[in-house]
């Protein structure tokens, strides 16, 4: 089936509701509004507002309240409206839902999942493109993956309900009215890194939002003769180490491309763990593409602040010159 | 369980009640506030339509609302602080703030437009409820200061769910801060009705937390008006902090990109047209014969040249360097920073030498 | 403002009031709860001790907050669930919870002590305020099972500030969830009092919200027991939330790393000595002769065999195994923490081959 | 003067309140009580409690208030009780404390220091025992900086204090009682890296709690012929990279060490940043020593969660004998 990577994610919550009696899905709007973006439309009307919750603005009450559910039973999947707004929640996050299953000796499991609209490209206003994925995977105790593809936003979501674990799902809403197939099975499991151009010059590491600018320039590249293979993590914690090092072995030349903040950004978790195991491999140093070490900029300066298919070649041209 | 009254000065029928307050009530009070409800609905009309033309990114209207910002603003004094929301444009226009000003952060060019410090009326908060805890904060170093101050803060009633502004309750009754959170209770957050934001009615929370409170028709400026000024005096007497819900309606909907239909009704908006805040207090100008042709005409006039005005200042606001966004990240400075700005402008450079070289 | 008289049914004189529910106090009802609180004092004394000794981490002592806890935990099903704070070990007591589960986190051997479903008896939160919204959660899906289960929340005075908390009460009053609130309001959070945590007292915070409240004088376990079964049978019928706020005093310190003396007066705690919940009951027992020496030497024994117990216990829990560490941090594994977890083994086992050779 | 590094704290805090009519103190149980730690005794005795100020248990209020006393001219010092207990004030920090200096296009400055008990080593219970520093130093728009000694822990509080930028301070809570040298005058800048033990043969970069273990590590290597350097980056952001270049320069071998969850965490942009930026210079893959990436474990584990000596060395072997 050839949809939108919006509405991939719509069919694979409907799936859920549909399958499983204990699911549920909550959230700031996601009932008659069926969310900001949509993605929620429909379902309460086809399961009813006590599974398909409109909640009050209270984020830390969205997954604190998803705590308790799961604690009951329930497979709560949450919203959060954007990016910007996860941060209220932070604390319940990172000191309960990530932690209650180790502080409990495994007694207590909580499969929760948090899908985040993330990333810019869409010229919001501020706080509404926020690439916060490193403060999640730095968090010892969820799982957090993204998707670039309707097949992988589908499928990875399902498999993130599925899954008895805490998911930070992040869906990069730039990509949400992208079209691409959807096929009747997962072709890969959650925490599968997946090759999506193979390449034998210089392998570009990237998940979310900058798939599409990685493979524009590798397209772009292969035209001046470099034949650049593309990596989308899709897990970012765990992180599948060890498909990246194989990748990187095989090219001797990585470059790391996300939209958050450099300093400090899952690319430098990427670019040292590359730097440490393919050591003797590595022909030029990994470098990194990233967002600026800046507040994300009023909407007319994004297309300066989010790496771009040149940005990219800057970067892979000087680790193939190097 | 005790049942509020909600306080009316001047009802839908366009009439004054007998409230000891309508004594105050003067023409050039009711002039006054007429006058800024309708430029304030006229810079709302016009950026309502910039965005449809897309000169702006987004647009959330204050329709309907003019009487509940109007009033209140107004009631406080010029160098009275103000914490605001993010729909509180009628409010920033009786601050002075213009349409330039006002439009830059939604057509993308700045992140905010307006000099606090200048207007006395800090850049919008787009995450709920945060500006609470700043007014709470700022009414503290207004209580060590031995000033006067009173701080008056914006915030709709779904913001009233977070945590945070539950803290700001609680903060300000408990420290005694001179601070008067404002509620504009449009009845909406997004889809989202207030029966599904809150078990109780706000003022009667407000209450339980150890603020004074009024609940206040908010579609009656010169209600507003009359509870603000009371809630406030008390404040700046060292009465303790207050709260003042006011019961209005969001007449268009959430954002520009919103899609009401979906979640209200045509009949829900046609109850709350009947109640325009705009029209009812034109009601009371043409009973009492407060407003003349000549008034009426000035401020015609006057609204147009507005709109005209703020068409061309936001289709007129430049596009920002790029390289300003590295240009007030930490006020000391930061090699980090400085390094990218460098190595992005020396980057951007070598596109234009290459333009010069082909050619 | 409305003031509101405290319930109680057992005064500080160590008699019954004329109130109603005096009828419902039996014999056997005073000695279970007497009994319960007694153990739970040599309890708390024991690891007190312990904690002096070396042998725990830290301990936060229930000591003079038996009653609240006794009285209400007892009042409800012993299948509704509670989401306790983390100085309620009467309580934890009275779920079957015993000294080596209570024990084990204050040890430091492990991060929880008991198995929450076992007990219907949540682990300790640590972080103020954020069970209630896992109460709340819960009892949105005990809404969804259509079971008539209430949830017990257990929280304190100081925590109530926390955004979390206010969310908490919010969200309950919203969706009208089975929640009881339970705050042992023990006047200190370390060495803030509640005069500089709220402004209004809490109970009437919780009114506002749309809660229903009651205000109990927690060191009288009959009151807390009749005005918690009357709190939790309203929410089971359907009534909606309830908040219980019980007035008692923390007799220790904040924990055994606090120094109270610091900022709290010795008269102050005379003046709750004479208000000690255990007496109070055993005033009435006295009085009534409704504990017979038997009993009273009984329960000694009782009390001298789990004080013998907890210290061997807590002596006996054994050191977890150093990759233990390893084992519960994603329930569907993580090839990142098994490769850390065998590389540490092998680091481990090195050291060990280390001194094997050394041999 | 001979102090501990908790007590180089407290006459920091007292210079600032005695000097500057502006700053406050302001957290939980920071007056009568001095704190749980004592860092703020004797503090509201000599300045009151209107300048030394109880708060309500509100994380975000206490940094939410310090943001409007900020706007309203004042420099508020605020303490958090625990590490773990940042978090429900995290939406302050991010979205407002590290971003209104740039949403207003610096018409705002926020000169607002945050002070945090930082890491474990004092077989605390859960929460009280985070090294949570990578949050905040991807957080753009914040300082964040940590002491080691009662000499940086007094001096770059002060210097904090009277920065313009707000800042995040950590106090590694196991060596508030370690003693040390308090100078008459701050010997480095805020944001400079101190080497604090030269070396040749390899270089370990660490701060905060892992300092003193690191001094340990270069000391027994020593005995084994192996010469050290040990570098305490102080500034954890703005980093001062070219500092820590130009030592692994020297060096050409390098380890990171931190007591933070390893994936994610601030080591990964060390050490990628230096695999770059010393590429051709280095011998040996850079290591990385740090916590292990599970939730901080039960006190009694945590001498086997905390690197330590032998941990540190067992990375040095390898990279020497790279
Ligand atoms: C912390 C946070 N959560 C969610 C949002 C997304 N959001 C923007 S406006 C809005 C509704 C706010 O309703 P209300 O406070 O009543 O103000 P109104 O828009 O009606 O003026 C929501 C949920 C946000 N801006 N901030
Ligand atoms: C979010 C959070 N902030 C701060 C602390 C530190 N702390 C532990 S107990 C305590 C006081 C709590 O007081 P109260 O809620 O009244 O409970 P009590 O200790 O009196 O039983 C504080 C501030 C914490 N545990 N969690
Ligand atoms: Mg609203
Ligand atoms: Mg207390």
């Amino acid at each position: 089936m050839t949809t939108t990577l919006s509405r991939a994610i719509t069919t694979a919550l409907h799936h859920a509701l549909e399958s499983d009696p204990s699911v549920l899905v909550m959230g700031q709007d996601v009932g008659a509004l069926g969310g900001v973006f949509r993605v929620t439309d429909g379902l309460q009307k086809d399961f009813g507002p006590e599974r398909v919750v409109d909640t009050p603005i209270a984020e830390a009450g969205i997954v604190g309240t998803a705590i308790g559910l799961a604690q009951r039973g329930y497979r709560p999947v949450c919203e959060i409206q954007f990016d910007g707004f996860v941060y209220p929640a932070f604390n319940q996050i990172t000191s309960q839902l990530a932690k209650i299953h180790a502080r409990t000796a495994g007694r207590i499991t909580l499969p929760v999942v948090i899908r985040i609209p993330v990333s810019g490209g869409i010229g919001a206003v501020e706080h509404h493109s926020e690439s916060n994925e490193a403060y999640f995977a730095h968090t010892a105790g969820l799982r957090v993956v993204t998707a670039a593809t309707p097949q992988d936003a589908h499928w990875l979501l399902r498999q993130a309900i599925e899954s008895e674990d805490p998911v930070v799902f992040f869906e990069p809403k730039c990509r949400y009215w992208s079209k691409g197939e959807v096929a009747d099975e997962p072709d890969l499991p959650l925490d599968a890194a997946r090759v999506v151009r193979p390449g034998t010059d210089l392998t570009l590491l990237t998940w979310g939002s900058m798939v599409e600018t990685c493979l524009a320039a590798a397209a772009a590249a292969e035209e001046e003769g470099h034949d650049l293979e593309v990596v989308d993590l899709r897990s970012l914690s765990p992180m599948d180490v060890d498909a990246l090092t194989a990748a990187v072995d095989r090219t001797g030349r990585a470059v790391v491309v996300h939209e958050a903040p450099t300093f400090g950004g899952l690319g430098g978790e990427v670019a040292a763990t590359l730097a440490e195991r393919c050591f003797d491999r590595l022909e030029a140093p990994v470098r990194r593409v990233g967002g600026f070490d800046v507040p994300y900029p009023a909407a007319r300066l994004e297309a300066h602040y989010r790496p771009d298919l040149d940005r990219v070649l800057d970067a892979v041209d000087r680790t193939l010159a190097y | 369980m005790e049942t509020t009254t909600t306080y009316v000065l001047l009802g839908t029928d366009g009439r004054l009640t007998d409230d000891p307050a309508a004594r105050d009530v003067t023409p050039e009070l009711c002039r006054d506030l007429y006058r800024d409800m309708v430029l304030a609905r006229r810079v709302d009309s016009e950026a309502y339509h910039l965005q449809r033309q897309g000169e702006l990114g987004l647009w959330l209207q204050s329709l309907g609302q003019e009487a509940a910002q109007v009033g209140s603003i107004r009631a406080i004094r010029d160098s009275d602080p103000v914490f605001p929301s993010y729909r509180d444009h009628a409010a920033a226009l009786c601050r002075g703030i213009g349409p330039e000003a006002l439009l830059a952060q939604w057509r993308g060019v700045r992140q905010s437009g307006w000099d606090p410090a200048e207007h006395r009326f800090g850049v919008y908060t787009l995450v709920l409820g945060a500006q609470l805890l700043h007014a709470v904060g700022y009414a503290m170093g207004v209580q060590r200061d031995g000033s006067d101050d009173v701080v008056l803060a914006y915030f709709g009633d779904g913001s009233s769910s977070e945590g945070e502004a539950n803290e700001a309750f609680n903060w300000a009754a408990t420290v005694h801060a001179p601070v008067v959170f404002f509620c504009q209770n449009n009845q909406w957050a997004i889809s989202t009705p207030t029966g599904r934001q809150f078990g109780a009615p706000l003022h009667r929370r407000a209450a339980g937390f150890g603020l004074a409170t009024e609940l206040v028709d908010g579609n009656d400026v010169l209600g507003v008006h009359a509870a603000t000024r009371r809630a406030v005096e008390a404040v700046r007497r060292g009465g303790g902090p207050a709260l003042i819900e006011a019961t209005t309606y969001r007449m268009a909907g959430h954002s520009t990109s919103d899609d009401p239909t979906r979640y209200r009704t045509a009949a829900e908006l046609d109850h709350w047209r009947a109640r325009d805040p705009v029209d009812r207090l034109r009601a009371l100008l043409d009973d009492r014969g407060w407003a003349d042709g000549a008034f009426l005409a000035d401020l015609d006039a006057e609204a147009d040249a507005l709109g005209a005005e703020t068409r061309r200042a936001c289709r007129a606001l430049p596009d920002p360097d790029p390289t300003a966004m590295f240009d007030h990240v930490l006020p000391g400075g930061s090699p980090t920073v400085d390094r990218q700005r460098d190595a992005y402008a020396a980057y951007l450079a070598s596109f234009e030498d290459a333009v010069e070289e082909a050619r």
